[in-house]
């Protein structure tokens, strides 16, 4: 196996943890970090891209990253924020609870 | 303007730190264990039993009374009286402790005993350097611990030991001065009764009782 | 050839915590886990020579996401309570799903042919001169863009989580839902 | 020269003859464990020293005389202190969180030693010359949050939990202005290498170093930059994570014997790594001020530099009480931050104010330095009347103080 499929299989794997973390905890605040897992990989593949790709010089993937990690930074505040707005609101964190806008 | 007040702040400590250096007067500290602040007058912790001359057995004021015993607050005192008895300094024959320990964990210096007793036996010391590695045995005070000279009590307090040296200076005058006169009587007694017959004593006797009684009637009260 | 036995332990490292913070029952020790995983993340990064991708990783996940998560779960009350078990039917589901996505997503690495023909590349150097010029000219406006972006997305979080103060009319609409929000 | 020369590569030299005695295959293993040897024996040994220096330098600042009972002068104090620490129960509450628990003070020391791995403490003496040195000692800072969090979560105590959300919160705020007042200097210095930083500032013109913290964005840097570190280090004034006197001991209250010693151990430690960066940063490493004491060996001159700046913190821990915390998030938010972009702008304009724009060196070099320093004056005046309006205290008079 090369490096690079290597690095691809364990993205892809933490992608899946992410996934069912995300799809199976009922906590708000778990399935944020599932969500932050499943980024985390993608990150992770595309710093494999870039440094085992054609073109490491040109920063491509490297610079996605970047601006990558500032996103998830702000997605972190917001959808944490959002949490703490919801549990004031209706006193839980469980997402299978929150029930009000259900048709 | 923001700021100023913590310059002088440190300008200050700074002046603490380099002037310890320099003048004595910044370390207030005294070295306890080898400096040692004199002790004021008035400072009493712990009691002792005084004794006059040299020999704490025979020169021991105390006459195992139990006053101090029963009034003592925590209880730390422990007397047993001896069956024999010694003449005291005015030469009466008195019982003395055989046992006397005083419990320095308990006692709290409340100078209770020194108050109640009636014999000047029983004083306040200033000895605070009492802790030790045994619980037991070395915190109960016995006799022998507790038994410390005049001239000990002279030292530690001044003032009053000469108030109270003076006092039993005058007691024990006073106390010779009526052995004497008891003496003087005892004889000038014997003489008489050598000279009049008993039987006027027991008549005289009598006649005194009434004018007693009609004594205090008349009092004012 | 093949992966180096750091990049192995640091995988395995990641996927650990990347697994323990998707199971574990209390939410603190998801919250740890997870730093852990980002850590171990930081550190393929940096074994992988993207070392200043690594750091900001680091800075980022373990210095802030991981505290910002800490907190919420601390302002949510959610350490004290005792979750769902983890192999509830609604779970199993879950996790076959992302199972079933795992071996369609290895498949495809294992068998495309992209992932073995690009071998074995020297390391590139790229230094943090080059890492700089590129931000400022290459990718100036994403960098601007995600300058502005943070900036809202730091003002909508605070005014989001802030707490209305009793008298201002958020708190007047609120008042009659939960009353014992406002002691 | 060739004497001093040696003398300040006298322990590279060592290093390189150890390493040379050993076997091929184990070099690079070797000389990563003396770095590693060597950075926590030294560190370690400073903080036994620091302990005993704090308590007496407090002591002589509050009229008293600090530990003097232990050999001579009361130097021995760390040996006693160890063997107390040592010997003393580890208690664990009942209901802690135990793996947790043990793990905090395991992680806080680690991460906090990590740091040191990009500090150069001498002429070719660093553990890493890392490309992206500063980025490293701020991303491996950032860690020490977590242990902390750690720590005082899974003690199962609210005294513990307030005193970690405090220092979560108080590091946090305070890393900002941390950060960004180094950023002046990168921006200067054009890298992110200690070690370039610090040759960049080795340089002298007519006898006098270029150290950054003679400029006045420099000067301003670092005071804004120390100010951060004591309350990223939990310094008094800044010490209100532990507050004795509110809540109890803060995060490590649940902490007895080796482990609190460890704790202790870390703050002190980080201590020195804070101010071993701001020395990198902005007092030019391990380079001397003027060049005709360049022959004093450059391990010296950093070390030297670093307890200058141990006095320096526990002066102002001897001198400050201690801040409430909405007063110390105030001054975060509300006058830190605002100063430190202060100083990047003059930073800016310094870096663009070069000689080809103000003129020849002596003149043209005091317009550019009084230029910058009306840059970052004018808004602090305006900043600080700001922030003392209805602050205003009279003078108090103390009735039973004289």
């Amino acid at each position: 196996m090369t490096p690079l499929a290597g690095c691809l299989l364990v993205s892809s794997l933490l992608f899946s943890v992410g996934l069912a973390g995300a799809l199976t905890r009922r906590n708000a605040i778990l399935v944020l970090a599932g969500i932050e897992l499943m980024l985390n990989a993608a990150n992770l593949n595309f710093i494999a891209f870039w440094r085992f790709g054609p073109h490491p010089e040109f920063l491509t993937g490297f610079m996605f990253v970047i601006f990558s990690i500032a996103v998830a930074a702000a997605e972190a505040a917001v959808g944490l924020a959002l949490i703490l707005a919801i549990y004031r609101h209706a006193r839980t964190s469980d997402v299978s609870e929150i029930t009000e806008m259900k048709g | 303007m923001l700021g100023e007040g913590i310059i002088q702040g440190l300008v200050e400590t700074a002046r603490n730190f380099f002037g310890s250096y320099v003048e004595k007067d910044r370390l207030t500290t005294v070295q306890y264990p080898e400096e040692r602040l004199p002790l004021p007058e008035a400072s009493r912790v712990f009691p002792f039993l005084l004794y006059d001359g040299k020999d704490p057995d025979a020169g021991l004021r105390c006459v195992a009374c139990q006053i101090c015993e029963k009034e003592c607050p925590p209880r730390c005192i422990h007397i047993e009286k001896s069956k024999d008895k010694k003449p005291d300094f005015v030469g009466k024959m008195q019982v003395y402790p055989a046992v006397f320990d005083i419990d320095v964990s308990v006692c709290m210096s409340c100078q209770i005993c020194v108050e109640v007793c009636p014999f000047d036996a029983i004083r306040m010391d200033k000895v605070f350097e009492l802790s030790t590695d045994n619980r037991f045995r070395k915190l109960l005070y016995t006799k022998k611990e507790l038994s410390k000279p005049n001239e000990y009590y002279q030292k530690i307090h001044p003032l009053e030991a000469a108030e109270t040296d003076e006092r039993r200076a005058k007691e024990a005058e006073e106390a010779k001065a009526k052995a004497a006169a008891a003496e003087a009587a005892a004889k000038a007694k014997a003489a008489a009764a050598a000279a009049t017959p008993p039987v006027g004593e027991a008549s005289g006797n009598g006649a005194a009782a009434p004018a007693k009684l009609a004594e205090t009637k008349g009092s004012p009260q | 050839m093949g992966m180096t036995v750091s990049f192995l332990i640091l995988a395995i490292l990641t996927l650990a915590g990347g697994v323990a913070a998707m199971t574990l029952r209390r939410l603190v020790h998801c919250a740890l886990a997870l730093a852990v995983s980002f850590a171990g993340l930081a550190a393929l990064y940096v074994n992988l020579g993207a070392e200043f991708a690594g750091l900001a990783q680091l800075l980022v996940y373990v210095g802030a996401i991981a505290i910002l998560i800490v907190f919420a779960i601390l302002l949510t009350h959610s350490s004290e309570t005792e979750l769902q078990k983890v192999f509830s039917p609604a779970g199993i589901a879950g996790a076959l799903l992302a199972l079933a996505v795992f071996a369609v997503l290895a498949w495809a690495v294992v068998s495309s042919g992209a992932a073995h023909s690009a071998a074995s590349v020297a390391a590139p150097q790229t230094s943090m001169r080059e890492i700089g010029f590129a931000l400022m000219q290459r990718y100036v406006l994403p960098l601007e863009v995600i300058a502005l972006m943070l900036t809202a997305a730091m003002i909508g979080a605070v005014i989001l989580a802030v707490r209305p103060t009793s008298g201002s009319e958020p708190a007047e609409t609120q008042a009659p839902r939960n009353p014992e929000l406002r002691a | 020269m060739i004497s001093a020369r040696s003398a300040d590569q006298v322990f590279v030299a060592l290093d390189h003859w150890i390493v040379g005695h050993v076997p091929a295959p184990f070099q690079t293993l070797a000389s990563i464990v003396i770095a590693v040897a060597m950075i926590i024996v030294v560190f370690a040994a400073l903080f036994a020293l620091t302990t005993v220096f704090e308590r007496k330098g407090l002591g002589r600042m509050q009229n008293r005389y600090g530990p003097n009972r232990v050999g001579p002068w009361g130097t021995f104090q760390p040996l006693a202190d160890a063997v107390k620490s040592l010997t003393k129960e580890d208690v664990v509450p009942h209901r802690a969180d135990h793996v947790v628990h043990y793990l905090a003070p395991l992680v806080l020391v680690g991460v906090v030693f990590l740091s040191y791995a990009v500090l150069p403490v001498g002429r070719n003496m660093i553990a890493v010359d890392l490309d992206t040195g500063v980025l490293y000692f701020f991303a491996v800072g950032a860690a020490t949050e977590l242990a902390v969090f750690m720590a005082g979560w899974s003690s199962h105590n609210k005294y513990s939990l307030l005193g970690a959300m405090r220092a979560i919160a108080q590091m946090i705020s305070y890393e900002i202005p941390l950060i960004l007042s180094s950023v002046a200097v990168i921006m200067i210095a054009g890298t992110l290498s200690t070690v370039k930083i610090v040759e960049e500032q080795a340089r002298y013109t007519a006898g006098i170093a270029h150290w950054n913290v003679i400029t006045p964005w420099g000067l301003a840097g670092f005071i804004l930059f120390m100010i951060a570190a004591t309350a990223e280090t939990n310094r008094s004034p800044f010490d209100l994570p532990e507050g004795e006197s509110e809540i109890i001991a803060g995060y490590f209250i649940e902490y007895s014997g080796f482990k609190f010693a460890l704790f202790f151990l870390a703050e002190y430690i980080e201590m020195f790594a804070v101010s071993g960066l701001a020395i990198t940063l902005f007092l030019g490493g391990w380079s001397s001020p003027v060049s005709f004491l360049a022959w004093i060996p450059s391990w010296l001159w950093f070390f030297g530099k670093l307890l200058a700046m141990i006095f320096g913190f526990i002066w102002v821990r001897g001198t400050m009480p201690r801040l409430r915390m909405d007063q110390l998030m105030n001054f975060a938010w509300k006058f830190m931050l605002p100063m430190t972009l202060i100083v990047i702008l003059s930073a800016g304009i310094w870096r663009f104010l070069s000689p080809a724009v103000v003129g020849p060196r002596p003149l043209g070099g005091v317009i550019r330095w009084l230029v910058c320093a009306l840059v970052i004056f004018a808004p602090y005046i305006l900043l600080a009347r700001k922030l003392e309006r209805g602050h205003s205290m009279e003078k108090r008079t103390y009735r039973f103080a004289e």
